[in-house]
């Protein structure tokens, strides 16, 4: 048991990545020293990846809006409207660092975690796509990692029954020490049915969704584990195993109740699970939130809160119901064989309460604990352009052909057929265009609509120039969408970057965004949703700026989708552009 | 020389196909068999003669192949 | 033709199952929950592919146990045709209605791609819309749809005809022994296969070739 | 009461798990284990407490679930 009263010393701070003077902000707004568990929460909303405190204030600056968006970032997913009353539910997010520890139940549970967050949308996916960054081929852990990646988001996403229709993958030294695994997923919701996740109404029941919650992913795995326990290294696994089966029934048990106009308000339980679902459920509609832990289904005996509000268990969701559809709810949840319990209630005192054995074990200002966070403008510099390059200098190849075969053979440019041949792209009986072409197309059920899907960017450009990587990454993806004969929607973007803390790769990824920010808005490509990944960096040696850019285009008729093999003999070619 | 090798989930680690198994035990009216555990099971036959030197061996097997440490223990059984 | 799809928890092809029958009988299936007690008076039964129970401990052991399994034996007994499709092929073979079982891949990994078969038997109730030998394009999706039987039962399987669909040369994905495909019972009424002939039904799926399952079947009825 | 079961596939059922471990402990230079054949393996607790009864249940329970007869021998051991 971690007892709530152990001291907060100047270590345990620092091992939940809270720096002194973050901590001093804490003291300050809660007037008093945390126990261990308000300390765990504070940890886990303040940390980059739920607090985007380094990235936020560059985030802002991206066009967001346009005519379609019906819900642009802030949301689960973004949305954008397709016409007749439907609309398009889509995201990426990365799983980076369990990916590189533990490869295939790394990349599963990032498909899990974003395909749960389009459907706590109320949207039913149709297609995924993911974005896969390795170390060199020849380096000693690369083949480990791509086959589990590989292995693992198939395994994953064709037990779902979603299909998987594009992606890129890209081999480079500077991900030697950090694979990059981004998934995208997208799924049709009618626009007067889009769910969202700001609580409303006071005393309203909290209602705990799906698998049991155990203590995966605790991090704080490494906290002084010999002062509260000895075996707490086997007790404590930091990888969340992932459940597709359990991820299915869940997807249909939410929908089955949504149907049912019982869901007021869910979310789903991705890092940091109950704190930051119940955090921002009550925070977005001014709401406290009051948990009983004891209602908590939970696969271990003796879970203590701090475990509860930590876990990264996967296949969870959290929701606010009118309390009277309970019993109706509660019985389509049963049909599926899933945990439904209440947990708690919506209160108005903007309180965020937790309570164990009946003993309250964290008190914490509710909306402070998200808007209060520490937010950076870190120091930048620009990226020195490199030097043109002089093409006198290079000499002319005498052996064309050779030069062709060897750029077909690289590991770059190479068929992806082994990669897609291990995901079901067929599954749901709608996909139009299959993987290996620009972009690919997948029909809207019973109608004659496409959607269009590609996932695009190129490092050593944003490498070599940020701003116009990032502008790159934008154009190549409306190129490919719009050569599949769609008409480019929106993005979602997922940001890969080193440590933040130096003042180079901050610039490369304000480079970037600017760079996104500007193409975006000259294509009228609004970005809906996306995600951050920082610090991904082993021995001082940080990746290649990576921003990965996920577009969407609409095809009103499919019988004018556009593919990319030839048709016929005798035909001519056109170049078009420069 | 003949062993077995019988890699287990460590605990606290998520089986979802213990959890299926258990379900499916009860709707067959097995309710009195629970908390089922699924791990893997396999059988191998070494050159090595020597008993410490085999056990060494498979433990590095086990090691960099049979069990993925970071989720699962393992346990050597060898046939002296 | 009145048809009934079967829907244990972790299928994901009854949809596409659904659609394919919908749209070559004109009539849509009734779908059947898991654990209901009785599927409806039908000329056919699906059984569609994903995965039940999430194919934990064996694909289809637990689909094997679920209520409606019973009635499914129950009919296919009386000789109600039955269809299985990978995970329903795997539950077919699980709970006996035919012989064999189906192995992981040989290669251990999931496959998902077009490969050519060969109706190798065009005179059952579900191919006689094909001609004997004609070679189809199927797509195919599966991580466990390596065909297994003994000698004696595979020898049998061959000499009754029961072979109904074959890998044709050089496209077999998985290692299945004689590449067999998709094989049926001995009365003729339960056949089992592991390619999805329901991902090729319209035009927009680039081609037609699996209709003719459909197509046999509701001649037959007729 | 605890007990533990272990499947194995039938002699002459073709093993590829098997069969690709085998090839990798070659490569990792494990060439002196060999034959390696993979099986299952669970943990189960049972509320009978009479040993007997508690071995027929989980036979019965083998031969209907665990394992599938066609490919698979299976083995049963009680914790007494
Ligand atoms: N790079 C980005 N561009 C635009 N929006 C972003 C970006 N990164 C994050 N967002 C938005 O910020 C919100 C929070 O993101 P995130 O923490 O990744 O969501 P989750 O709660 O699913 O983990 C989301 O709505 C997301 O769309």
């Amino acid at each position: 048991m971690i007892p709530n009263e152990i001291e907060i010393t100047p270590e345990l701070v620092a091992e939940h990545g809270l720096k002194p003077d973050e901590y001093q902000r804490i003291l300050d707004l809660i007037g008093r020293t945390p126990t261990l568990t308000e300390l765990g929460i504070f940890s886990a909303m303040w940390n980059e990846h739920c607090s985007y405190k380094s990235s936020k204030k560059w985030l802002r600056t991206l066009p967001t809006k346009g005519p379609r968006v019906l819900q642009g970032p802030g949301e689960n997913a973004g949305v954008v409207d397709i016409g007749d009353g439907e609309a398009v539910v889509f995201k990426m997010e990365s799983h980076n660092h369990p990916s590189y520890i533990e490869p295939y139940q790394g990349a599963a549970t990032g498909v899990g975690g974003i395909l749960r967050d389009v459907f706590t949308m109320g949207a039913r996916p149709i297609a995924a796509m993911n974005a896969l960054r390795f170390g060199a081929p020849t380096h000693e852990r690369t083949r480990h990692i791509v086959s589990g990646v590989v292995a693992g988001i198939g395994g994953y996403g064709n037990s779902f029954g979603v299909p998987t229709v594009g992606g890129e993958v890209n081999f480079d030294p500077s991900y030697n020490g950090n694979c990059l695994v981004n998934a995208f997923a997208a799924g049709l919701a009618d626009t007067d049915k889009i769910f969202l996740s700001e609580a409303k109404g006071v005393g309203m029941p909290i209602v705990y969704l799906g698998s049991k919650t155990g203590r995966d992913g605790i991090h704080g795995a490494t906290m002084a584990s010999a002062e509260f326990d000895d075996d707490s290294e086997e007790k404590r696994p930091t990888v969340q195993i992932g459940d597709p089966f359990g991820e299915k029934l869940l997807l249909e048990a939410c929908l089955e109740l949504m149907a049912t106009g019982a869901v007021i308000a869910i979310q789903d339980m991705g890092a940091a699970g109950l704190t930051c679902s119940a955090v921002e459920m009550g925070a977005k509609g001014n709401l406290g939130v009051e948990l009983d832990l004891d209602k908590v289904p939970c696969r271990e005996e003796g879970m203590t809160a701090y475990e509860m509000m930590l876990s990264e268990s996967q296949e969870r969701m959290l929701m606010v119901l009118h309390p009277e559809k309970q019993a109706e709810a509660e019985a389509v949840f049963r049909k599926w064989d899933l945990d439904f319990a209440v947990v708690g209630k919506t209160t108005d005192d903007l309180r965020f309460r937790i309570f164990r054995h009946g003993e309250l074990m964290g008190d914490l200002p509710i909306k402070e604990l998200g808007d209060e966070a520490p937010e950076y403008d870190r120091p930048w510099v620009e990226t020195k352009p490199p030097a043109p390059l002089d093409p006198e200098s290079v000499p002319a190849p005498n052996d064309l052909g050779a030069v062709l075969l060897k750029l077909l053979g690289s590991p770059d440019m190479c068929s992806r057929r082994w990669v897609w041949e291990q995901y079901d792209h067929l599954v749901q009986g709608n996909t139009v265009v299959r993987p290996g072409s620009d972009a690919a197309v997948v029909r809207v059920k019973d109608s004659n609509k496409g959607l269009a899907f590609s996932l695009d960017v190129t490092p050593r450009y944003c490498t070599a120039d940020p701003v116009q990587g990032g502008k790159q990454a934008v154009a190549e993806c409306w190129r490919n969408i719009t050569a599949s004969g769609a008409e480019p929607l929106a993005v979602t973007d997922n940001l890969n970057f080193g440590n933040p803390e130096k003042p180079e790769i901050m610039g490369q990824f304000v480079g970037c965004i600017k760079g996104i920010g500007e193409a975006c808005e000259a294509l009228a490509f609004p970005v809906v949703s996306g995600n951050v990944s920082l610090y991904n960096e082993t021995n001082g040696q940080a990746i290649m700026p990576t921003p990965a850019i996920g577009g969407v285009g609409l095809i009103p008729d499919l019988g004018k989708t556009a593919t990319t093999a030839f048709k016929g003999e005798g035909e001519a070619i056109y170049v078009i552009g420069e | 020389m003949k062993a077995r090798i019988i890699v287990t989930l460590k605990n606290g680690v998520l089986d979802p196909q213990g959890k299926a198994i258990e379900h499916a035990l009860g709707q067959l009216g097995f309710g009195g068999i629970g908390d089922v555990r699924q791990g893997k099971y396999f059988e191998v036959t070494l050159s090595e003669q020597d008993p410490a030197k085999a056990r060494a061996q498979l433990e590095d097997a086990c090691k960099k192949l049979f069990a993925n440490t970071v989720i699962e223990n393992y346990a050597i059984e060898l046939d002296v | 033709m009145k048809s009934a799809v079967i829907v244990y928890p972790g299928i994901n092809r009854e949809r596409d199952l659904a659609r394919a029958l919908e749209l070559v009988t004109g009539t849509a299936p009734y779908m059947v929950w898991h654990d209901d007690a009785e599927i409806p008076d039908v000329d056919l039964i699906a059984v569609p592919g994903g995965f039940s129970y999430g194919d934990y401990l064996r694909c289809g052991a637990i689909a094997g146990q679920a209520r409606i399994t019973a009635d499914l034996k129950k009919k296919a007994a009386k000789g109600v045709r039955v269809f299985g499709v990978c995970n329903g092929f795997q539950i077919l073979t699980e709970i006996g209605l035919l012989p064999g079982a189906l192995l992981r891949n040989a290669h251990l990994k999931f496959v998902c791609k077009e490969v050519k078969l060969e109706v190798v038997n065009s005179r059952t109730a579900f191919t006689n819309a094909y001609a004997q030998g004609q070679i189809i394009r199927c797509p195919v999706a599966h991580h466990d749809g390596n065909y297994f039987a003994d000698e004696g039962t595979i020898r049998k399987l061959e000499d009754e005809h029961r072979v109904v669909f074959r890998y044709a040369q050089g496209t077999n994905p998985n290692g299945s022994i004689n590449d067999i495909a998709g094989i049926i019972n001995e009365k003729g009424n339960v056949l089992g296969m592991m390619p999805h002939p329901e991902n090729l039904v319209e035009p927009l799926h680039g081609g037609l070739d699996g209709r003719g399952i459909f197509e046999s079947l509701l001649e037959t009825v007729a």
